[in-house]
């Protein structure tokens, strides 16, 4: 069951298993196993997980993954629970959700801590007097316990509001749906992702705010508990390989606009690489799970059980710390 | 000598198409002219095109060639100055009995009340009373007819088309059906064009026979019956009602004579 | 003269050892059970009911599965904690509030389609040409996701109860013009000769033939179209939306609550199932002269 | 003998009056026109291709409609457009990677839907009581979100082949079973009981009467099911997959690539459409004697 | 005097259910004794219960009181030894009328080219060698009835069972096919139950004529013919025909006149 996107290799220019090895690496599987990795959207945040199966850093460390894409992180994390893949990329409120429900997983590894994501607003909206705007109007956001969704309430509690109350909600699917419902003005404030940003940039929407200094977890590394305590070699050979494909992003800006290219179908090279500009920020060095990055989730959480939670209890940083220490992460950007 | 016929057929050619691009003739040059008031039957042997004509005269049939006249007007489709009864059932199977009969009036906008008297009269008419609640698929081969005769009387058409109406009754019902239509027909001065295989039965009713030939149809004979009117059931014994059957019959028997060669031909 | 006699003596003997027994009238219904049309007598209990009977066996087998522990209880609930779950959410209110959400959006998008359809659907079938103009769209449309519309949907007519409506309708209308249309091409070609030679317009014709005769499969196509709409009006509500059964299973199910999601599920199934025996209700009355 | 006499000479003076014109078959189409089961001459071109003109004058009016600009491009691409992109797509071979992972999927589904879901509908519909016994959950499963079910589909049969073939399958099979046991249902019972008076087995009148009298109603059930396993394969591949048009389509709309996804529905309605008309074609070979 | 009866009827009542939950009894308490190689008719007033009493031999009619003979046996269900000619049209559509012909042959499992070999024979014989290749709807009333004759014929019955199979036949055709029937009928040595309305035609073809009742249906006199075989077309027209034609006559309009009695007490 192979598929077009994953079987076909777009080879970069240099192979990364060519290079030689440094000797503090991390060792890969002594035999290969095939998993599935299922990852939650098919925009560019997930594009370290894409490297590294392009450029066969999972390979290299004796991964075979499946890459599968499951809309939206709590299917991601309701498919990682029935066992139908082993890895996901999912987020602190499914994770704290599903713990509430009765199933153990840990986040082991950030895939990204800061996130690109914008509020927009009608053409009439000021940044100056943002807070008075807010009052009694409309705010577009994906889905109930969706980043977006904590974020667009964030936003509306720094500007001493109250979401639902001071501000409603329109809590909506995809991206397209917004889009729509914002153009045919069912909300005053929206928030939106590249390349939508784009397109509004382009049709003169005002950008009122720019989420990029906030720290949350964008999406982590999951495995379920028990498979990571049974499985932790392969834990760490597929956090080992996240971090090396960060770097070789940062490294190598063609081949990664390559994968953006085929993995998210943005055939227009301005655009593709526009996309790996606003993105390469975002991905961590050294993809520690912060307390920080998790207690905003927590804390904004809809569910009583997940706000009650704490960090630790559904983060594993032991693989990054230790990957760290051995100084091979700073190896990797040292070139 | 400037009778305006009632219904005049002008050469009418009918033909259906095959599967294999092809084209049979039913019907082929016929010529017959009804007047006003007239009881005709046609008869002719089995496939020779009656239903095909009758059809066109109906206005639901496309006739390939000449032209139908009704009143001196040529016919454009179908119209309710027609009544017709077909010869394969064609009762609507979710309307009962009464409903049945009645459909015509409740086309015409005809009162309910009205309708449905009007409706247990011609059931009653047809001895079937009792069943008006009854569906067709609960009523006998020969009920079911009779159900089909008095739909098409309701509409009091000027001309009535009908196709073998009596062939599934038993003889005495028979002979009953056809003396109420003759005195219908006498009451309402309709015309009827009556289609049977009955010789007997046509000569009966009608004021003229049309013979048929075998298919490609055409007029054979046009046998005009001299019998006076009223006719008791006793003159089907008369010679003269023989002599006309006998002679009908014969011609028939010759027209099939004739069918069996053609048909060699069509078969090589 | 004298054959007749042994006959009828003959027939004596039969009649007057063997006094009518129920046995024909097994025989025959084995016999009848083959085939369709046959009529149905008072065979009790057991027939009338049987699909009620199915349901208990297959509800109790479940409940049996679920106890055994063959199944992760996080994936699967059980009927009797559906039941004591949806009881619990039926006397708090959450569950009506919800089903009067979605009803409202079902009947009036539906009731749309439904009208809707059986009318186009009626025209398609009676005159070909319309039909076969129109055909490569219901093509289409039947095969098109009506996912990928809803941007479109939301851009013409916005978020609220109108754009819900909106998908209700597509979602429904084309599976029953296609059977509508399917019953009208399918009537008997006499029947329709008859009302032509009745005198009946064109639009007394269809609705005293065309309507009637292709009843059961404007039925047929009213009970898939009431699956699909509900499916849309579901969806709808599960991408976008403040209320309805389907908000309340998209809530639930991203919370991990199976119990309360499969509550959600048998809520629109016996909502689907009571629309859909109202329909044949009105089928059974409309065809009164098909026995059974 | 006198009127007779008239009657041929009134018969003869319009017959040499008027030659046989074509103005009689003009009169007679009019009114063939309305109501089905008539014949269809070679009213030409026109009529044949009316299908595929109007599909024609739709595409015009929608480039132009997006020309105009009356429409917000970033939601609607055009005709013109959709050709263009789809060329690249088609010649860098992406496009047929995803159609051939999505034919994959639905040949699989669909063919077990066909064929399983026309055997049981044939015998719901023969078997009454079995029918009655089964009636429920059809309606239940007519009535059931797919969607909803895709979870417990993953939790069963995982994120592979099989788990979109079955979704594939559950979504086209119920439409042809209710069309097909509609079909069966209103058979005409005489035609039963003729079989049965040949001596036909249970099987041989299901295979000689059941199958070919309700055809006409199980294509149309195949059509609808063909539009439903399709919104099947795409929905599933748009939520969980690997590859696929769906996926494509997904894709492309989280990007906000407008041309890319009318690319996706035009190939998804395109294959709906092909696959149709094999349907369609089957059931002229299998129904020739009704002429149209 | 120990002759076994091919097919007897002990005191055959049949009730049809009505919607309103009452029953209609369409025949009360028929005793009817057949034996092997006769040729019976049936006649009665048009709804007394013929086709059902037929059908109920054919094993598709449910029996509510009395049983059914066959051979000894009592009858369970349909089955090939009996052939069955359907009053209402019952063609498949879908099939040709040389596939309607063989289809019987075809469910016996005979081999295609004998099938089709045996299937032509059977439509010469019935004039229609010509339309083998026609589906029902292209074919004439009477066409059709002789299709569905074929189709009967082709299986070779023990006892076939015919329900005015030659209704809709033009006189001519008609006698031939009368004259073929019982030509067919002598060389098979089956035994033959024909319903019919035309009381000529019993008389002329059976050994015994079972006279009917109006509904509710019973056996009100059974006539036997005793008219030498091989008949002859001219022996319709001798006197010792004619008596018997009137003998039935004659029971049938009695039993019409107690018919309408009777309706009156129903309609009450
Ligand atoms: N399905 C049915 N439901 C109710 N009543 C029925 C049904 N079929 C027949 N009957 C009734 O049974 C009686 C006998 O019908 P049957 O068809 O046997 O008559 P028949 O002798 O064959 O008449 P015909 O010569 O007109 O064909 C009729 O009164 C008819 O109304
Ligand atoms: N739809 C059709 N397609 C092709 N041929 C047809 C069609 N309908 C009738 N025919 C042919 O036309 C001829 C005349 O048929 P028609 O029904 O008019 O005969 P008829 O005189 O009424 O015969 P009958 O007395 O048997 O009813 C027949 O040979 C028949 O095969
Ligand atoms: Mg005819
Ligand atoms: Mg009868």
């Amino acid at each position: 069951a192979d598929s077009s996107q994953n079987g076909s290799k777009t080879e970069p220019s240099e192979s990364p298993s060519a290079n030689a090895q440094p000797s503090n690496a991390p060792k890969p599987l002594d035999k290969p196993v095939s998993i599935k990795i299922g990852y939650p959207t098919q925009g560019a945040s997930m594009l370290p997980l894409w490297i590294a199966k392009d450029t066969g850093i999972f390979e290299k460390y004796g991964v075979k993954a499946d890459l599968i894409y499951i809309a939206g992180t709590p299917k991601v994390q309701e498919t990682l629970n029935s066992g139908a893949i082993q890895v996901g990329l999912t987020g602190v409120d499914p994770v704290g959700k599903a713990k509430a429900a009765g199933v153990d997983s840990v986040i082991l590894s950030a895939v990204s801590d800061r996130t690109v994501l914008y509020i927009y607003g009608q053409k009439s909206a000021e940044k100056a007097n943002i807070a008075k705007d807010l009052k009694g109007k409309t705010m577009i956001t994906a889905a109930e316990g969706s980043l977006y969704d904590h974020l667009a309430k964030f936003f509306i509690k720094e500007n001493g509001l109250t979401p639902k109350t001071d501000v409603k909600l329109l809590n909506m699917g995809g991206e397209g749906d917004r889009t729509a419902a914002f153009l045919k003005g069912e909300g005053a404030f929206y928030v939106a992702a590249p390349p939508t940003s784009f397109k509004m940039d382009e049709m003169g929407y005002p950008q009122l705010y720019d989420f990029k200094d906030k720290e949350v977890l964008n999406s982590g590394v999951v495995m379920l508990k028990d498979y990571y305590d049974k499985n932790p070699e392969l834990a760490n050979a597929v956090v080992a390989s996240l971090i090396e494909a960060n770097a070789y992003i940062v490294n190598h800006k063609e081949a990664a606009i390559k994968s953006i290219s085929k993995w998210t179908g943005i055939d227009d090279p301005a655009l593709a690489q526009k996309t790996y500009d606003v993105n390469v920020g975002t991905l961590p060095k050294k993809p520690y799970v912060s307390d920080k990055s998790v207690q905003f989730f927590l804390d904004n959480s809809d569910s009583e059980a997940v706000r009650t939670m704490k960090p630790s209890d559904i983060v594993d940083n032991s693989l990054v710390k230790a990957l760290d220490e051995s100084g091979w992460i700073d190896s990797l950007y040292k070139k | 000598m400037t009778v305006l016929a009632k219904l005049h057929t002008d050469n009418v050619s009918i033909t259906y198409p095959l599967k294999n691009g092809e084209e049979i003739t039913a019907v082929s040059g016929f010529n017959m002219t009804v007047n006003e008031g007239e009881f005709v039957c046609i008869v002719g042997p089995s496939g020779c095109g009656k239903s095909t004509m009758l059809g066109a005269i109906a206005g639901i049939q496309h006739v390939s060639n000449g032209k139908i006249y009704l009143n001196g007007q040529p016919i454009k489709g179908t119209g309710r100055d027609r009544g017709v009864v077909f010869q394969q059932a064609s009762l609507f199977p979710w309307r009962t009995s009464l409903e049945n009969v009645v459909y015509g009036l409740e086309l015409a906008g005809v009162p309910k009340n009205e309708r449905m008297a009007k409706g247990r009269e011609l059931l009653k008419l047809v001895g079937l009373e009792a069943f008006e609640h009854h569906y067709p698929n609960q009523l006998s081969g020969g009920m079911q007819q009779r159900v089909n005769v008095a739909r098409a009387l309701a509409i009091e058409p000027s001309l009535m088309l009908l196709d073998e109406p009596l062939g599934a009754l038993d003889a005495q019902t028979r002979e009953f059906m056809q003396l109420e239509l003759l005195r219908i027909w006498k009451e309402t001065k309709q015309t009827i064009i009556f289609v049977t295989h009955d010789i007997g039965e046509a000569v009966y009713l009608s004021d003229r026979v049309v013979v048929m030939t075998a298919r490609p149809g055409t007029v054979c004979e046009t046998v005009d019956i001299h019998l006076p009117r009223p006719r008791p059931l006793e003159i089907k014994r008369s010679p003269e009602f023989l002599e006309y059957e006998k002679h009908i019959w014969g011609l028939i028997v010759s027209e099939k004579e004739r069918e069996k060669q053609r048909m060699k031909i069509i078969t090589l | 003269m004298n054959s007749i006699k042994i006959r009828e003596s003959a027939s004596e003997s039969y009649g007057s050892m063997k006094p009518p027994d129920r046995n024909t009238r097994s025989e025959a219904q084995d016999n009848r059970k083959v085939g369709p049309g046959k009529r149905k007598r008072s065979d009790g209990f057991l027939l009338n009911h049987i699909g009620a009977m199915t349901v208990v066996v297959v509800l109790a087998v479940w409940e049996m599965l679920y106890r055994s522990g063959m199944i992760n209880p996080i994936f699967l609930s059980s009927p009797i904690r559906i039941i004591k779950v949806g009881y619990q959410l039926t006397q708090s209110g959450v569950l009506l509030d919800n089903l009067l959400f979605t009803l409202g959006n079902f009947f009036v998008g539906f009731g749309l389609a439904a009208v809707l359809g059986i009318f186009v659907g009626l025209l398609m079938g009676w005159y070909r040409p319309l039909g076969k103009a129109l055909d490569p769209f219901l093509t289409a449309m039947l095969g098109t996701p009506r996912i990928v519309l809803l941007p479109l949907i939301t851009l013409w007519v916005g978020v609220g109860f109108s754009s819900k409506v909106l998908v209700v309708f597509i979602a429904g209308v084309f599976p029953i013009i296609l059977n509508t249309m399917t019953g009208v091409r399918n009537l008997d070609p006499n029947l329709t000769r008859v009302a032509g030679c009745f005198g009946a317009s064109a639009i007394q014709t269809f609705i005293t033939v065309a309507l009637p005769g292709s009843l059961p499969q404007i039925v047929s196509g009213l009970r898939v179209g009431i699956g699909q709409s509900l499916v849309g009006v579901i969806a709808a509500e599960m991408f976008v939306s403040t209320g309805g059964i389907g908000y309340f299973v998209a809530q639930s199910s991203a919370n991990f609550n199976i119990d309360r999601v499969f509550v959600g599920i048998i809520v629109i199934v016996m909502m689907g199932m009571a629309i859909t025996s109202s329909v044949k209700l009105l089928e059974t009355r409309l065809l009164k002269h098909r026995m059974d």
